[in-house]
């Protein structure tokens, strides 16, 4: 456990979180560590709050719980900041990833105190811009891979490809916007 | 050679169900075992297998396809979960006295009353009379080994029942872990054809199943499904063993660990054993006596090896994720605590209901059981025998 | 091929004796001449409901079936078939089985109309290869003669006891067939026991080679349920056609087909009359009661027709 | 495998011995029981009046009226329960209902 990276998602239903979460387990296994990738169950539908969890390790995961210290937190809508308190348990030494168009001191206020880091990017922006619409999922994916520093942006780069190529085999086209969009977010969080 | 995957247990055993690809899987859809026969659609329209996939109406069709089939002298299946497995409930006894080796992919989910989708093992503990093998996975890798092993097991001829292959709803099923996929052509090679010794379809004679049997020969029936049902822990161990030869995991009706010298003991079943480890491996650095014991096979159940294994603790606790509403503790807790009374194990005992519904369960909840173990240990006291772990009780003390 | 009758009865008897039913029943009647349907040779695997049929033919170690046969559960006849038929496929497929089968399913109404209605209306939608035959009885006479959806109005039975309260069945019976026919299986038919029964003969091999699911609906007098002598039975199925109580229809591809219309139509109580069940509508003061059966039967017969003259 | 031997399937039979499942391999052996004591009455058929026409032969729900090369055989009194329904199938009054001699 001592060696285990926890994160936690907060999300809408039919926003990716779930996925992302499920990717960033994926990833984490292709360079070769132990993940573990799980959403919270329950019947919420299209718009409600999730969340989802990741445990990436060195060593086997046997843990089965839910998190709830987690080192980080992804924050996949930012208007959930108000409904939802997505700071609980979050390490002091932890960060804070938030979808955002709005500056760190804008959003600080609404943290409830959280002193850790507190990292920004506007995954719909550079979602909007590469794919056309708005999922937010894939570029909050490489923003939560640089902040954490668990695999290096060109291994991530390699992986996510190889995924693309496999998951977007019907419809290639799209490959080069989701690469693209990784690429930007990667840059782009601050 | 073995692929290391990254993969949700359902994923798995539809994996598993894909290399054995066997020759009818009815199914209808129930959360959270759903995703098995979806991924299976998936083989079934690309071609990946030819099993005969029939889209019922009902869990009570689809286990009684499935029997149908099987007494047809195909290998069938079904997956299900919760209500559904209650529906079939009146059929799965129907499976095991026609001693059809059907195998069933039960994803564990909590009975309705009230309607709630989340683990626990109400379901299939309420199917545990009737007459099926079942075997209990912590990991996704387990469950994908079980379901490679279904078949083996099911239809040895000394015991011909069918089985029920259990992983934990959502926790393993809806979870992706790392895990390991054997090759193809190992899993087929290890699984072999079915070869059936009579069934309906058999050209060169008939055959009938389902008759009346009147009081004369009622329970000379059952005694040989009980018997049937004692050679499968023989048969479990055996394939078990073969198993291992082509993956190197071991396997057996429980898993010990780091009961060598433990003093105080967890008897589980599913996902919650891991991180009982977790909390036992964190204890044990502090010189702590802690161990567990993993029942994998409920059905039969092996009460004997529990027992020897429990026989120098101190203190006992038994999880049991399921109310039986005895009010005298939990199905695993009963017969655990039946086993231990024949075999004069006289640990101090307690059963501790836990995870109804989805309820988590931590590391932390896990030391607190191993603590409570050591109070009761110390002053000799067991206080309430039949206890809740995780419940908002105003009468807590 | 045309029918005859010698033919059939030359055919070897696939339904054994020394079963359990009771003497004179109707089921065992329709069982055996279902089964005549079968060309000679062909194989078959037989399934029934829970059922006095089931209980009676299978009684260990004794199974009068000539063919494999399969009991499972009451409500389940149509979806044990359908696994079987599923094997089947898939035992074809794979090369296991080279020999053809015919898969034939019996139940009771009480197996069909009502327990057995959702598994019967899944493997009929689904187009399972079988065919599905009903021994129409009336109630449930393996419990002792409680009341069906099948059960005609006013019938006298142990869950609607005629008392000074009760006039029998309350309901009209439901017209199974007709759901039947609305699923747009290929092939649906009306039959009862009929001196001869080619009528039964011929409905029941169209519906054993018939491509795709089939459904055959057969008046099966009882006599402990009826309330007949035992030896009555043929008259009360011709009763039951020429009085239009039991018509005698097919439903080929959705096409709605008047196998037979009686010259002169005969009056609903000549039918009634025959069985103890309806003794209490023959007193003075419940003659209004044979009115309203006689209704009933007019307007469901208008309606057939009106189907057939489509 | 081969037929089950249902002679050894009586009810003093061992749990052991129980055929699996309670299957029978080889069907049609209800023949092996007789349902011929269930009545005091059986139908016995005039030869001289019977003019093959096999009419009583689908009706009877005992299959106790064999046919043999498109022929009636005499009636199986092991199986027949005395119902009486060939009697009025009969065209001919070749069948009549006798109370059955003690034997």
């Amino acid at each position: 456990m001592k060696d285990t990276l926890e994160i936690r998602w907060h999300g809408r239903g039919g926003q990716g979180a779930k996925t992302a979460a499920l990717l960033l387990a994926e990833v984490a296994f292709k360079t070769g560590k132990y993940a573990q990738g799980f959403p919270e169950y329950g019947p919420e539908r299209m718009g409600a709050p999730i969340t989802a969890y990741d445990r990436i390790s060195d060593s086997e995961i046997r843990v089965h719980s839910n998190i709830y210290d987690p080192e980080f937190v992804v924050v996949v809508d930012e208007t959930l900041l108000e409904i939802v308190d997505v700071t609980a348990g979050l390490k002091e030494d932890g960060a804070i990833l938030i979808n955002t168009a709005k500056s760190k001191e804008e959003i600080l206020p609404l943290l409830k105190g959280y002193k850790g880091k507190v990292y920004t990017v506007d995954a719909r922006k550079i979602s909007m811009e590469t794919l056309g619409k708005n999922f937010p999922n894939t570029p909050m994916l490489a923003a939560i891979v640089k902040v954490t520093g668990v695999i290096d942006d060109e291994t991530f780069l390699n992986e996510m490809e190889g995924s693309f190529k496999h998951k977007f085999a019907r419809k290639p086209e799209v490959i080069e916007g989701n690469m693209q969009a990784l690429k930007v977010a990667l840059r782009e969080v601050k | 050679m073995p692929k290391k995957v990254q993969m949700s247990g359902n994923e798995a055993v539809a994996n598993a169900l894909r290399q054995i690809n066997p020759d009818v899987f009815p199914m209808f859809p129930i959360t959270p075992s759903t995703e098995i026969p979806q991924y299976f659609a998936n083989y079934v329209s690309n071609g990946l297998v030819d099993t005969e996939f029939i889209t019922v109406e009902s869990e009570h069709s689809s286990m009684s396809a499935a029997i149908g089939a099987s007494a047809a002298g195909a290998r069938a299946l079904t997956a299900t979960s919760s209500a559904g497995l209650a529906f079939m409930w009146e059929v799965l006894g129907v499976a095991a006295s026609h001693r059809v080796p059907v195998v069933l992919a039960a994803v564990c989910r909590a009975l309705t009353g009230p309607l709630n989708i989340n683990c626990d093992h109400s379901d299939t503990m309420g199917a545990r009379d009737s007459g099926w093998i079942q075997l209990y996975a912590e990991t996704n890798q387990e469950a994908y080994d079980n379901m490679v092993m279904a078949y083996r097991i099911a239809e040895h001829k000394d015991v011909m029942l069918p089985i029920m292959i259990c992983q934990d709803g959502f926790i393993t099923s809806h979870a992706v872990m790392n895990m390991e996929l054997l090759d193809d052509d190992v899993v087929k090679n290890f699984v072999g054809e079915y070869e059936p010794e009579d069934y309906l379809l058999n050209p060169n004679e008939t055959y009938a199943v389902g008759p009346y049997a009147i009081t004369d020969y009622y329970m000379e029936s059952r005694k040989a499904q009980s018997h049937a049902m004692e050679n499968a822990k023989q048969v479990i161990k055996d394939i078990a063993e073969e198993f291992e030869k082509i993956s190197g995991r071991k396997y057996g009706l429980i898993e010990e660990y780091r009961m060598e010298d433990a003093e105080y003991a967890v008897v589980i079943i599913g996902s919650a054993a891991g991180t009982t480890k977790e909390a036992i491996d964190h204890m044990r650095e502090n010189g702590e006596k802690v161990g567990l014991i993993k029942v994998r096979s409920f059905r039969p159940f092996p009460g004997e090896e529990i027992a020897a294994s429990l026989k120098k603790c101190k203190a006992v606790a038994i999880m049991d994720r399921s109310e039986s509403f005895s009010t005298n503790g939990g199905p695993l807790g009963a017969e655990t605590m039946q086993a231990m009374y024949t075999a004069r194990c006289t640990a101090l005992t307690i059963d501790i209901m836990y995870g109804i519904g989805g309820r988590d369960v931590t590391v932390d909840d896990m030391i607190n059981v191993y603590d409570t173990l050591k109070d009761i240990a110390a002053t000799g006291e067991t206080g309430d025998v039949y206890r809740y772990m995780g419940l908002r009780d105003k009468e807590a003390k | 091929m045309g029918y005859n009758f010698k033919e059939t009865m030359n055919k070897p008897e696939r339904f054994a004796p020394g079963h359990r039913m009771c003497a004179g029943c109707g089921a065992t009647i329709t069982a055996r001449n279902v089964l005549r349907g079968l060309h000679e040779g062909d194989k078959a695997v037989i399934s029934c409901a829970t059922g006095c049929l089931n209980v009676s033919s299978f009684m260990y170690p004794y199974v009068a079936w000539e063919d494999s046969y399969i009991h499972s559960a009451f409500e389940n006849a149509s979806s044990t078939m359908s696994g079987v038929e599923g094997a089947y496929k898939a035992l074809k497929k794979k090369g296991k089985l080279k020999e053809d089968y015919k898969f034939i399913t019996f139940g009771g109404d009480g197996g069909t109309y009502d327990i057995g209605i959702q598994s019967l209306s899944g493997a009929m939608e689904r187009g399972t290869n079988m065919t599905y035959v009903c021994y129409d009885n009336g109630a449930y006479m393996n419990t002792g003669t409680q009341r069906s959806s099948a059960t005609p109005m006013y019938a006298d039975t142990t869950t609607t006891p005629v008392g000074p309260k009760c006039k029998g069945k309350a309901q009209y019976r439901k017209d199974l067939a007709a759901i039947l026919a609305a699923h747009d299986i290929p092939y649906v038919a009306q039959t009862t026991l009929l001196q001869g029964f080619k009528d039964m003969h011929v409905k029941a091999e169209k519906a054993i080679y018939t491509d795709g699911p089939a459904f055959l609906n057969v008046m099966s007098p009882c006599p402990t349920g009826w309330k007949y002598k035992a030896d009555e039975i043929m008259e009360i199925c011709k009763l039951g056609v020429e009085t239009n109580y039991w018509p005698l229809f097919e439903v080929i591809d959705g096409k709605w087909i008047l196998n037979y219309e009686p010259k002169k139509r005969l009056p609903i109580e000549e039918f009634l009359r025959t069985q103890g069940r309806f003794k209490h509508l023959f007193k003075p003061e419940n003659e209004h009661l044979i009115e309203e059966f006689q209704k009933e039967v007019d307007r469901r017969w208008d309606d057939l027709l009106f189907k057939c003259s489509r | 495998m081969a037929k089950t031997d249902i002679t050894k399937l009586g009810t003093d039979v061992a749990w052991q011995d129980v055929t699996r499942g309670n299957t029978v391999v080889g069907c049609g052996t209800t023949k092996q029981f007789v349902t011929g004591d269930w009545t005091n009455v059986a139908p016995v058929i005039d030869e001289e009046k019977c003019k093959q026409c096999l009419l009583c032969v689908p009706c009877c729900p005992d299959s106790a009226i064999p046919v043999k090369d498109y022929k009636r055989c005499a009636i199986d009194y092991d199986h027949c329960k005395g119902c009486g329904i060939c009697v009025k199938a009969c065209p001919f009054g070749a069948i009549k209902m006798e109370v059955k001699k003690n034997a």
